[in-house]
């Protein structure tokens, strides 16, 4: 009982605090303060991932999410020299038709989900049963069967982030000219006749 | 009878100039005479062929003659077969037999671009025979609709100054009737599981289906022909086009729409045909009339000839939806009377505009007196265009309107109207040209034909003559073929006895949804 | 009682909720894509939230499989499309996705 | 796995191999430099080419494997063999564009490569999980290609839209898999398949829904269409060339396949929606062209338009409809190739131009390029006797026969208002008044291009069976 009720309380208030902060991200007037939030709904996000016994994924939202992407947004708001306050001029005139939109596909889906009944055979379709809990941690399990039977998928992920590098190159890769890098091969091929000139300096002229 | 290929040859020859035109390099002198000289020659071998077929056709048969067949479209059963029968087989004859006179009278008018000019004109006659050829109806759409493309660049490169306009406006009329034919012919070709005509002809339809067919071939054949009221784009693409392709477009082009009536329309749509034919005759003689009014207070010659044109097409569609033997022949027999006489009227107009490039009437006047031959062959051009007994005019037109009076009296004596106004503004036009004071002296100056032009009319006024001096050559060869579909039609009639009216209740206009 | 028993529906109307305030979020700042790309990370975490409570429920690891890879493929893309911006910022001075209208259709 | 063998890899072979290319292009690129682009170009068409001849030697098995998230059957082999065709004719009309527009960067072809990978992919899914890998690797190479030309304002805003409405719509397909999933079970094709059949929720339509409209954004039907002009105008033509021939044929075929295999139980409900969604294309990409000035906008408008015609096609279902779509799709393809490589020649003074009035006179300063881009506007707009009329007369038997008759009426009515844009564009070229003449130099390999596809488009109706043939052939595997 006692479990069931804290299970209870801490689903609402991760929920209420993604929620919130969800609402933040989309309102906030400094988009600095949306990475914030957006970090804020990451990390309660991973607490309801707990909850629902998916402690790796839990850990990758945070590490990968939290740790990277959202790292990245505040980068790149950082980094550019927006003048936000332009931005929201005539937001206003969106919400709306925004809400209107909005309020109509979360009705529907929320009455899909008030009649919400699996298919009867749905249980039968498992592919990857989950393995219990006790025997094998959660990391596990999926490991096992992340690089055999998703073996596919993986490699497939792996050219994505490949594209991925290569575009983030391409697009904002720049040569600078001007800029001096060390280069090891040719300070290490330099000979003594390169580097040094023996002049015969006469006294009173010079070099 | 034969084994040769006689309609693929003649139909594809053309094609074969046009890659000789391509061929051709050099100065652009020499190239310009050249390429005028291979399409001249291409389209008098043509119609030296296509006398073969004539002097080969066995007058006896209904049947389709010179019959081929192949393989074309082997995934959907659709063949290449091509034949020719007594409805068809002059206006072969008159495809091949007008392209030669366009090319030698364009041969000094078009200057610029001569190479393309040709090749666009070599292109047409392949077209032109073939949609008169084919016993196919996805081939016959094929060529049908392949026609707009060099009309289309006819009109609008070599055209007046409003050819931009018109050009459109052709095109985009046509092809607006020619694709719900498209839709038509697909539905047709399901129903009947071929596409073959000869065997389309003996496949019976369902009453309702065959209204919507009708409806809709109707769309593109009554836009071809033009029967009124949409006949607008004809006096635009008229007045724009260069005389050559007025010529082509009055003598062949607009007959494809007759013919389509008499290929899909009446054999296959016997039921339809009779439901609508009262409405048909009845906006045929609202055509003949009421352009023949318009035609009456016309500025422009091009346009009286081409208001003229709407006119004359309505006796030939009330001729056929008189469904009578005389009707059809008749409506035949105007068709090609209207072919060879506004043909050359157009060429006619050509040869005044040549010299004084304009088309207003009041421009000229008394030509009589320095272009004597001219006003002879204008006249007997003018009399065939009235339709004078002793032309080929008078008999098109009164076997339409003896056709007509078995069915219907009064349309009968409405359209005969017409024929008065058609005298009325042929006549004034005659008069205001060819008589009265040479107010203009550079009318005044004008020579009289020359050797081209005497070449190209010469054969139209004697064709014109002929027919109206002894039309039993050419009825003789139609006869079997009009006695056969009206046989066909009036017992596919009886057997099945038309069923209730009742186009709201079907079925077709409605969306399926697919298994 | 009924309030403390979280079954699948609290959680998937809770993943509907932030869908629709991510598409919400994306029509409220249509000028700034930099918002709008933190909306479409709303988007994604409410799919994330709807795969892992199928997956629990169904007693199926796929759908946890398909949360890591759905992960990775974010990550690629939000870096991708933080390029584009940054590709986007150099050439107009701007982020505003009204300017972006100057092509017209 | 003891018993793995090399050969049960046999059907991903040719992906495998592009893949594997792309990094070994990608690694001689790295090492030496930007001056290699056009060798990398040749080589990326050359591992096209011989995933061509992989795919050709292949057996077709029809099994799924990789844990039946791959399959390859005759479908996929048809769709993959048009895609590959399509990646290299894109490449091989922007090879001399990369030169002439400053667009150096050996990244160009390999990106070009990654997104076949990924088309690849996508078509050969059988498990939601591949599908979305797949998109999402070609998508992303996609949105870093309409950015390629990153000092020029107009590709980066192409590249941001494209980026930004494709991100939403892989949002809403992952939202609307999640409910599949959720609802199913599963995400294997097959068994998705046959759990709808037993069992229709409420859940899996909603979530289809969803799946269905990201597509319908994939493939810019109307109204997913709003970035398909502004993207078209934007990116360089080269990319342009390539959004315009490949990207829709590999969503089309997915699709099909999703139609056709997993929610074929579904089939009352995206009847209607691909009825919507073929009538609206149609009506938005006619009339929506009409008022264009920019011949690139024009062409997305026009395969806004012409993707509803193939929608007609799957509307109509069954072997006829979806067959017939693939004839489309094929002639399309080939017709599009000219009039890109047509469009890329109009240069004058270094400055690619966009503008239909930029062609004016053009059949009297380059008669050679005026009539294959007239010829080919004339077969777009569905004229006989050339190519363009057949693919209309398969797309429109196969309505007929499925009684879609207010479709095909209407379909046939927005085709004649389209044949007047691509008859303005002949207007301006053989009716108006001669301009500058544009630069003469085009490479061999792009006329290679306008010559076959203007021969193609010509010579179709000579033998139009063997396609047709092939195309029911292909689609047998579906049913």
């Amino acid at each position: 009982m006692f479990r069931l009720m804290f299970t209870a309380i801490a689903f609402y208030i991760f929920a209420a605090v993604t929620l919130l902060s969800g609402i933040m991200v989309v309102t906030a007037k400094n988009p600095v303060h949306s990475v914030l939030f957006l970090i804020l709904a990451f990390f309660n996000a991973a607490g309801l991932f707990v909850l629902l016994g998916a402690e790796f994924i839990a850990m990758i939202l945070v590490i990968v999410y939290v740790g990277a992407v959202a790292v990245l947004f505040l980068f790149v708001v950082m980094m550019l020299d927006i003048s936000f306050a332009d931005l929201r001029k005539g937001a206003m005139q969106y919400v709306p038709l925004g809400l209107i939109t909005g309020g109509i596909l979360l009705f529907e889906l929320i009455t899909i989900f008030s009649v919400w009944k699996f298919a009867g055979s749905a249980s039968d379709n498992i592919a990857s049963k989950t393995p219990d809990a006790a025997e094998i941690t959660n990391t596990e399990a999926l490991g096992q069967i992340l690089y055999t039977d998703y073996v596919f998928a993986f490699q497939v992920s792996g050219l994505i982030l490949l594209i991925a590098m290569i575009g983030a190159i391409v697009l904002t890769h720049r040569k600078r000219p001007g800029v001096r890098k060390q280069n090891v091969a040719d300070q290490q091929a330099r000979t003594r006749d390169e580097a040094m000139e023996i002049q015969k300096v006469t006294p009173r002229t010079g070099v | 009878m034969i084994d040769f290929p006689i309609l693929s040859l003649l139909t594809f020859l053309p094609l074969v100039g046009v890659l000789f035109i391509l061929l051709v390099r050099g100065k652009e002198e020499r190239v310009a005479l050249n390429a005028r000289r291979v399409a001249l020659y291409t389209t008098i071998f043509n119609f030296i062929l296509s006398l073969y077929l004539l002097f080969n056709f066995d007058d006896k048969s209904a049947e389709f003659q010179f019959v081929e067949k192949a393989e074309w479209f082997g995934a959907l059963g659709i063949q290449y077969h091509m034949g020719v029968d007594g409805i068809s087989l002059f206006f072969v004859l008159l495809a091949t037999f007008l392209t030669p006179i366009c090319i030698l009278s364009s041969w000094n008018s078009i200057k610029s671009r001569v190479k393309e000019y040709m090749i666009a004109f070599l292109i047409l006659q392949t077209f032109m025979i073939g949609t008169f050829c084919a016993l196919d109806a996805v081939l016959f759409y094929v060529f049908f609709e392949g026609v707009l493309i060099p009309m289309f660049i006819i009109i609008g490169v070599w055209g007046g100054s409003r050819r931009v306009y018109s050009a459109f406006k052709f095109f985009l009329y046509t092809l607006f009737g020619s694709v719900l034919m498209l839709i038509a012919l697909l539905a047709l070709y399901l129903e009947a599981g071929t596409s073959d005509i000869p065997t389309l002809m003996d496949t019976a339809l369902e009453y309702n289906m065959q209204i919507w067919l009708f409806l809709a071939f109707f769309a593109s054949f009554a836009v071809k022909m033009p029967m009124w009221p949409v006949h607008t784009w004809l006096p635009d693409a008229h007045v724009e086009a260069p005389t050559a392709g007025s010529v082509i477009l009055a003598g062949v082009l607009l007959k494809m729409g007759g013919y389509g009536f008499l290929r899909f329309s009446l054999p296959m749509f016997p039921e339809a045909t009779e439901y609508f034919a009262p409405m048909i005759m009845w906006l045929s003689v609202i055509a003949i009339i009421y352009t023949s009014l318009v035609a009456l207070v016309q500025e422009d010659m091009k346009k009286l000839i081409a208001y003229s044109s709407v006119a004359h097409m309505g006796f030939v569609t009330l001729g056929i939806f008189s469904v009578t033997t005389q009707g059809i022949e008749g409506g035949i027999f105007q068709m090609l009377s209207h072919g060879i006489i506004s043909a050359a009227l157009f060429l006619c107009v050509g040869v005044v505009y040549d010299r004084l490039h304009t088309r207003e009437i009041s421009r000229y006047g008394g030509l009589v007196k320095n272009m004597p031959k001219y006003a002879t062959v204008f006249m007997i051009l003018m009399l065939g265009s009235v339709g004078l007994p002793g032309t080929s005019g008078f008999i098109g037109e009164f076997l339409a309107l003896m056709g007509a009076f078995q069915v219907n009296t009064y349309v009968a004596v409405f359209a005969t109207t017409g024929v008065v106004f058609g005298a009325a503004y042929m006549l004034v036009l005659y008069r205001r040209v060819i008589f009265g004071a040479q107010h203009n002296k550079d009318a005044a100056a004008m020579k009289d034909l020359n050797k081209i032009e005497y070449t190209c009319l010469v054969p139209l006024v004697l064709i014109v003559l002929w027919m109206g001096i002894a039309p039993s050559y050419v009825m003789d060869r139609v006869a079997p073929s009009v006695e056969k579909l009206i046989t066909k039609y009036e017992s596919r009639l009886k057997q099945s006895p038309a069923e209730s009216i009742d186009i709201a209740t079907n079925q077709i206009g409605t969306t399926g949804v697919s298994e | 009682m009924e309030l403390f028993v979280i079954g699948l529906p609290h959680y998937l109307t809770l993943a509907a909720m932030l869908f629709t305030l991510g598409i919400f979020g994306i029509f409220l700042n249509r000028k700034n894509v930099i918002v709008i790309l933190m909306c479409i990370e709303l988007m994604l975490l409410a799919v994330n939230i709807n795969f892992v409570a199928f997956s629990s429920y169904l007693g199926d690891m796929t759908g946890q499989v398909f949360t890591v890879f759905i992960l990775t493929v974010a990550a690629a893309e939000a870096a991708i499309g933080l390029a584009i911006l940054v590709v986007l910022f150099r050439t107009k001075g701007t982020i505003a996705v009204e300017d972006i209208s100057s092509m017209k259709g | 796995m003891e018993n793995f063998s090399l050969s049960y890899l046999n059907p991903i072979w040719p992906e495998l191999f592009l893949a594997v290319a792309g990094m070994v292009l990608l690694v001689v690129g790295v090492l030496r430099g930007n001056s290699s682009t056009r060798f990398i170009c040749v080589g990326a068409m050359a591992a096209f080419v011989g995933a061509l001849f992989l795919m050709a030697g292949q057996e077709i098995t029809n099994e799924p494997i990789l844990n039946e998230m791959f399959i390859q059957n005759n479908f996929t082999f048809f769709m993959k063999m048009l895609v590959v065709g399509g990646l290299i004719t894109s490449l091989a009309l922007s090879v001399q564009y990369l030169y002439q527009d400053n667009i150096i960067k050996f990244e160009y072809p390999i990106l070009v490569l990654f997104s076949g990978v990924g088309m690849m992919l996508m078509i050969s899914a059988n498990d939601m999980l591949s599908l979305y890998m797949g998109l999402e690797l070609q998508s992303l190479a996609l949105y870093v290609l309409a950015t390629i030309k990153r000092d020029h304002a107009k590709s980066a805003e192409s590249g941001m839209k494209y980026f930004v409405l494709g991100a939403i719509s892989s949002g809403m397909l992952l939202f609307g898999i999640s409910l599949v999933y959720g609802f199913t079970g599963s995400t294997n094709f097959d068994v998705i398949g046959t759990t709808l059949a037993t069992e229709l929720s409420l859940g899996a339509v909603i979530g289809f829904v969803f799946i269905l409209s990201a597509l319908a954004f994939k493939i810019s039907a109307v109204p997913f269409h709003m970035w398909t002009p502004d993207v078209y105008e934007g990116a360089p033509t080269s990319v342009t060339a390539l959004f315009a021939l490949v990207p829709k044929v590999a969503a089309i075929a997915l699709i099909i396949r999703l139609l056709f295999v997993p929610f074929a139980a579904l089939s009352d409900q995206w009847f209607q929606i691909m009825w919507l969604l073929a009538f609206l294309s149609m009506a938005v990409g006619a009339f929506a062209a009409l008022r264009q000035d920019n011949i690139k906008r024009l062409m997305a408008y026009s395969s806004i338009s012409n993707v509803g015609f193939a929608l007609i096609g799957i509307v109509a279902g069954g072997e006829t409809g979806v067959s017939a779509v693939l004839v489309y799709l094929t002639l399309y393809m080939i017709m599009t190739a000219g009039v890109f490589g047509i469009i890329m020649c109009m240069r004058r003074d270094g400055v690619g131009l966009e503008n239909i009035s930029d062609l004016s006179g053009l059949s009297k300063n380059a008669p050679w390029l005026a009539y294959p881009l007239a010829i080919l506007m004339f077969s777009i707009s569905g004229i006989p006797p050339l190519a363009g009329f057949f693919s209309k007369f398969v797309i429109f038997q196969a309505a007929i026969e499925s009684g879609l008759y207010t479709l095909a009426v209407f379909g046939i009515l927005t085709s004649v208002v389209a044949a007047y844009y691509y008859l303005r564009i002949i207007k301006v070229m053989f009716f108006d008044e001669a301009l500058d003449k544009f630069e003469s130099s085009i490479e061999f390999s792009r006329k290679i291009i306008i010559v076959l596809s203007v021969f193609v488009t010509v010579a179709f109706i000579f033998n139009p069976s063997p396609l047709i043939e092939i195309s029911k052939l292909a689609v047998q595997d579906l049913f």
